[in-house]
Formats: C-alpha cells, structure tokens, sequence
C-alpha cells in the first residue's frame, strides 16, 4: 500500500508551477526524494495521463524541465476557447498584461513575460486590436524592442482624466519580500507610485 | 518599538473597551461605568507616559466616559422624578455606547471569521492562464463588448502578484547550489540536438528563475565562442534563434 | 458507451483558463452542450478529483467561474516551492474595514468610520490598491460621498463563490483575548511606574 500518494503531489507542483516547470531536482527536493524515485514518479504519472481517456492533461519534459500541458487531441476546445471571450470580457491574460503596461510603461514585451512569467504575445495582440496600447517607442540597446504603452481610448475607456489618476497600488504587499531579489520590479512600482 | 507594535494592537478606542470589558468580564449590557472609566484612562495614561501617539479618537472616547460616569452619578431623586411621569424605562446613559459596542463587536468577529477563510484560500494554488496564441485568429478591435472595469483590471494584477510568488521555484535553495554551467551548456545542446530546429531565445530560458537565467546565458555565450551553436536574427527587431553547429564537441550526454 | 471524453476535455479547457476561470456559460459555449449538460460534467469531473487521491487537483468554484486549483492536503509541499510562504496578510484595520464592507455595502467612508470608532483612510486606500473594495457610486446628500463595496477579486481572495456566501454576521461574543500581552506588559509598567 502507498501511503504518500506521490503522484497526487506530483500533479498539484507541477500544476501550480504552469509554464515554467521543474526540473528533476527541484521535483526531488520538494518531494524530498532521490532524483531516481522522482523520476520514477515522472514516469508513473505520465503513464496515467497517457491511458486514462478522461484526464485532459499530459507530462511533458522540455529542456530538462516537466511540466504539464493539454492534450493535443483537445486543441479543437481551445481554439474554440480562445474564440469565445469570456461573455466578451478581456482575459485574465489580458487584463494582467494591461495592468503591468498601465503602471510600467514604457515597458517592453520581455520585461512583461518576466514580470507575467509566461509569454504574452496575445494578449499584447488582444489590447493593440483594442487600442489600449500601443508602441510608443523603441527600447534602447542590442534587440530594440518596442515599448508599449496605453492609449487616450484607455483613458476614456476607464473614465480616467490621467495617467495620474489610476488607483495607486499597496505598499505592503511585497513587506515580506524584504531583501530579496526578485522584486527590483516592486520597488520600481513604489518609485511611480511614491 | 516592540512596545509599540502591542499597543497598536487596539484598533481603536471601541476595540480596547471590548478588550477591557472581556478582561475585566464584565456584563456588556451592565458596564460598571466608574471601574471601565478607571482602567480605560489608565491605558491612556500609560500610552502618553511612553511618548506614545494616543489617536485624538481615544481622547474623545475618555471624554464621553467621563460624561457618561457623570450622569450615572445624578443624583436619584432624578429617577424618581421619572417615575412619576410614568416612564417605564429611564433612558441609560450608557446605552447609546453598549449599542456601538456590540456594533463594532459584530464586525470585528467577522473580521476574525475572515482571516480563517484568507488562511484556507492561501493553501490553495492556482496556475496562470495558458498563453493561447497558437490558437488564436487575428484579436477583435471592437471595444464596445468589452464590459471591464479598472477594478478587473486591478483584480487580476492582484492575482499575478500573488502568483508570482510561487514562479520563484526554489530559489533560495537553487541560489546555493551552483547550477555548472558546462551542465546548462550540455542541456541546451542537447535540447538543439534533440528536437533538430532552432529554438527562439524565449524558449532557451525555461526556468524563470535569475539564477537559472544567468547560468542560461553565461552558458549560451560560451558556447557561441566555442562555435557550438550559430545564432541568428533574422531582421534587427526580429527574434533571436539558436540552432546547434554540426560537429560540435560538447557531448550532450552530459 | 461515451465517445467524448468531456472530463478530460474539461479539465483541458480548464488548465489552460488558469486562475482566469471559467464561467458556466463559456464552458456550455466551448463544449456546444447545454449549459445542464455542463454541469453534469463538471460534477462528474470534481468527483474524480475528490475521489482520486493520486490527483492532485480540485475543481473549485470561486468568484462566479470554476477553475482549477491544488488540493489543500498538498499545502506543505507547494509551501516548499516558494521562498516566502504565506504571502502578505491583510491587517486587522483592513479586515475590519473590509469585514465592514461586506457586510454593509453600499457604504461611505464616514459610516466605516463611526462603526470603528477610528480614521480609516489608510485601510481603505490598502483594500483599493488589492482590489479588494471599488467604489460603486455616491451617497445622496450634501457631502455625495463616495459608496465603497467589495469586487470578484474580493471574493476570489477568500474563495467565496459569491456574497450570499459569506459568512453569517457574528452575534454572539466569543471569549478571544487578543490584547492579553499588551496586558501583561501595560500591568508591567504601572507596577514600574506606581
């Protein structure tokens, strides 16, 4: 009898890590097994997806990372998903992107897949098509990638006067994040928000 | 300062007379005026004798309890007089404060109720939403559908926020563990090799994790100088490709 | 015999929607069922996931959409995935203010404040920056003070489905002593200072 259902585990990590996956190690440290029990567990788990007809998910190794993706024989229902907005409501993605574009601009597309940590092509389709955003420059250095910012329709859209008039954002919310690394982005945020 | 975090532990002045009511266990609806008054203006007094800033609301609450004390001492022939014009009921002057009290009570309950169901949620985890572009048509440039408010779009930046805490995987553990950079080289080579096309820079960096990302590109760089891999960009705006050189040494085994 | 798998195209549609959701409606529109239909196989998904405990998913239902999420018992080992778990709490202020709101919305800033007994400015400026509360119109009257009232983001921050949801409002006292250090250490001081 298997006491920790490992693959139970397995599922809800890898889920919760979406994109950008985990790599045999990092499966190995959270499990806190070998990586050859980890792999052991890949592998069993792979094979339920596989077999079972009614699970819409498959484990797919990429790069020396795994992570979970939908099944290609369902490629049909997201297609159709991308096509019916959500009762014609922008997506999450699409909000989010509009978010980040809001309070960073100018920002480039790789800047806001590194704060969204997901590729957002689409969504920065979805909000040019629109007009929310637009380019409003080009980034300095070796790619000179564009720079997106919002549009007068984003303004007369939210019923905002100014850029200046947008809900400031929460101090706190990164307190616990004190010295560490990652959130170069936040306090940039504080600076525009200050 | 530590002094100072616990006495903020009041929310205000109703939140240190319920604290007081409870300690003291004194019936709500029968407050011995005289006794709370007492204890009340002896926090106060501690809080002034630390240099502490006592909220103006604090002071106001002192000063009804003080009027409050006042009136419960009126002379009786008062309730008497009452009586003769036939009031049932002669109007407690703590009354119009028992009512806030237990007001605030409710609420401040449900606050406790509500920081239960935020820990519940938090042990909880979702994922973000899948980038959807190979399925997508061209995008839609009517906004007249379009039916969101600034608060959507705050509501789902609040989720990123959240989410993003979790697309660190381990990065204090894998900051102390070295990732070899001859092992990403080793890695990437064998992605090329392996899937036989060019792979986009994007798509090189699967671990958005600084960490990872630096060891990524250290590791990209070497290879370019070892001529393992060609790098091309097709326009100057355009993306970057990697693709691997036939005859390289690097053993993808590794 | 079922020739859709509409589980497994359910839980497809359902990963890829992500935190965004979806609405009984889209999933009805994306599978070309019947929205009754739909239900049937989203309680049949959220069986599976309840009764399997090799899965490591639950299908939950928060803020008028269904998504996905990790199963609670699996707290522990996403805990591990992220540096600061836990993430950045509401204070007591905002929960009061919100515990307020909630309860009472419409409601102005002035009526917040005589239910405290104290400023709220600062709460309410943390509940809007997390998106928590929004304001939806004015009071009538002299001042035509803002109406604040809580938003879906609220809902999916306490993982309500909707606000007929919320708990019922307290109205008994619970013995809780939240201030007994601040006592001990008030008691401390008058003795040093007696």
């Amino acid at each position: 009898m298997q006491l920790i259902n490992w693959k139970g585990i397995l599922e809800s990590i890898l889920f919760a890590a979406g994109d950008g996956g985990l790599s045999i190690k990092q499966i190995a440290e959270v499990l806190e097994v070998e990586e050859l029990k980890a792999q052991e567990i890949i592998e069993d788990l792979q094979e339920d997806y596989e077999k079972d007809e009614n699970r819409g998910l498959m484990l797919v190794s990429m790069a020396g990372v795994y992570q979970l993706a939908t099944k290609k024989e369902h490629a049909v229902y997201l297609k159709r998903l991308v096509e019916t907005p959500g009762g014609s409501h922008l997506s999450q993605a699409a909000l989010e992107t509009l978010a980040i574009i809001a309070y960073r601009q100018p920002i480039t597309r790789v800047e806001i897949e590194e704060i969204r940590g997901v590729k957002t092509e689409r969504p920065l389709q979805t909000l040019a098509a629109r007009a929310l955003i637009k380019e409003v420059g080009r980034a300095e250095g070796a790619g000179r990638a564009y720079l997106y910012g919002t549009t007068r329709e984003f303004l007369d859209y939210f019923g905002l006067k100014s850029l200046s008039e947008l809900p400031p954002l929460p101090e706190t919310l990164n307190d616990e994040d004190s010295g560490e690394e990652a959130d170069l982005f936040f306090e940039k945020f504080q600076e525009l928000d200050g | 300062m530590q002094y100072n975090v616990k006495i903020e532990a009041f929310e205000g002045p109703l939140d240190l007379l319920l604290h007081l009511i409870n300690r003291l266990e004194i019936d709500i609806y029968d407050i011995p005026v005289a006794e709370i008054t007492e204890q009340y203006l002896l926090y106060i007094h501690t809080m002034k004798e630390l240099e502490l800033n006592v909220a103006s609301e604090f002071l106001v609450m002192a000063a009804t309890l003080l009027a409050i004390k006042s009136k419960m001492l009126l002379p009786k022939h008062e309730e008497d007089l009452s009586e003769e014009y036939g009031f049932e009921e002669e109007e407690d002057p703590r009354e119009e404060l028992v009512e806030r009290l237990i007001e605030y009570r409710k609420y401040k309950e449900a606050a406790n109720e509500f920081k239960d169901l935020e820990h519940e949620r938090s042990l909880i985890y979702t994922k973000p939403p899948s980038d959807l572009s190979e399925y997508a048509k061209e995008a839609q440039s009517d906004n007249a559908d379009l039916n969101v408010s600034l608060y959507d779009m705050l509501g789902a930046f609040q989720k990123l926020m959240r989410r993003k805490k979790l697309q660190k995987p381990l990065s204090a553990k894998v900051a102390r563990q070295e990732i070899p950079i001859e092992k990403r080289m080793g890695e990437i080579i064998e992605l090329l090799k392996r899937t036989n096309s060019r792979k986009s820079l994007n798509e090189l960096f699967p671990i958005r994790e600084r960490n990872h990302m630096v060891v990524t590109f250290l590791a990209l760089l070497e290879l370019m100088k070892r001529q393992e891999v060609l790098v091309e960009q097709e326009g100057n705006f355009a993306e970057i490709y990697v693709t691997a050189q036939e005859g390289g040494a690097v053993d993808a085994t590794d």
